[in-house]
């Protein structure tokens, strides 16, 4: 099984906002498009046992979650009357402050675009096997868990 | 058999390693665990699933020579 | 009652993806976010009895309107345990495809900053006194109805 | 006595005016309807809210001189 098969959806460290701006210029030719939804997971300043998290370092099983995200993705497209949808994963550190997941759908209107987000969202957080090393200033670390 | 094997994240750390090839008795998922967890003891402590050939498994299933098993400890995407 | 008294929520003409990346790049330095959900209203071209839309000319009754989203963005606070809140609405024209409506939450955690966005946009649009002119190519217009 | 009167959207188009200064008898919202709609037959057929002094009732309600009256058609933001 090749990686090649997939769509990738892997940004090496942060997703920068003007990543986000190019994707919405992008959805203003489509011109059925009513709503869309984003979603941004940023990296939290966590404070554990007194250590302040500086950042966190993505890894993942990356076939496997390619395969898994393009599952989610054809699923949403059954579940839901969406005219886009882009997921984007950071891999390697995200420092405190950075987005590391964008989640964006389009849709005519509001409702599916923002039921489709949500959906979307819990079942990367569910299914992705994406792994966060939560990396302290001391550069000791902690290994991350959905909630 | 042989079967390749692919450590993640704290799993990779603890076993001190994050992919190898290894020779078993047996041919069921059960049979390649109980295999790792005499290799690396560290493995009874731990929380991680199984996917044969990136797909989840929830119970004991049958594996052939030269399949993918990785060892996946709790996600954390987003 | 002075328009000074509230936020000025509207842009004039169209919302800018830039604008969009830089409120993002502006909650960066908020380390104590972890979520952000963004709501994007775009303006279809939609097709009513053989007529394209070409774009919305939108008006308001803006000192009510002002007056409303104060009311609505307090609410909010209450309601959602929010990091930021900021809403911005178009005011005059704004062509097919470009963004008319930004409504962006921030919190720690995921579900309040989506719970926040989606009851945000429903109070919006049912509350805020913003009228629609669906302007088609022709130059003749309807007035769009909230649905 | 003296009421500010706002019109918006359709209703200001159809009126042909969005904002006007009018005298009138009584000293409700009700009176204030009549009147209006006394003066701008084409009120009777459309749909609107009333907003006194910026806030939107859903009853009769008694109006003092120099009050800010909005006949406000269905909302659109968004």
């Amino acid at each position: 099984m090749s990686e090649t098969k997939y769509k990738n959806v892997f940004v090496q460290g942060a997703i920068s906002p003007q990543k986000i701006a190019d994707s919405i210029t992008h959805h203003q030719v489509k011109t059925q498009i009513g709503a869309h939804d984003i979603f941004l997971g940023q990296v939290r300043a966590d404070v554990i046992n007194g250590k302040t998290v500086q950042g966190i370092d993505y890894s993942a099983y990356e076939e496997m979650a390619l395969k898994t995200f393009h599952e989610i993705r054809e699923k949403a497209f059954d579940k839901f009357d969406l005219t886009c949808m882009h997921i984007y994963h950071s891999i390697g550190m995200v420092k405190t402050g950075e987005i590391c997941l964008f989640v964006f759908t389009s849709s005519a209107h509001r409702k599916e675009a923002m039921d489709a987000c949500r959906w979307l969202v819990e079942e990367i957080k569910a299914k992705a096997p994406v792994f966060g090393k939560e990396v302290f200033e001391d550069e000791s670390h902690q290994w991350k868990v959905n909630s | 058999m042989k079967v390749k094997v692919l450590y993640f994240a704290q799993v990779a750390e603890k076993v001190g390693c994050s992919k190898e090839e290894i020779m078993m008795e047996g041919n069921t998922t059960e049979d390649l665990l109980n295999y790792l967890k005499n290799k690396y003891a560290v493995l009874n402590d731990m929380t991680f699933k199984l996917a044969v050939d990136q797909t989840l498994i929830h119970e004991n299933i049958s594996i052939k020579d030269g399949t993918e098993v990785a060892l996946l400890p709790p996600f954390a995407g987003g």
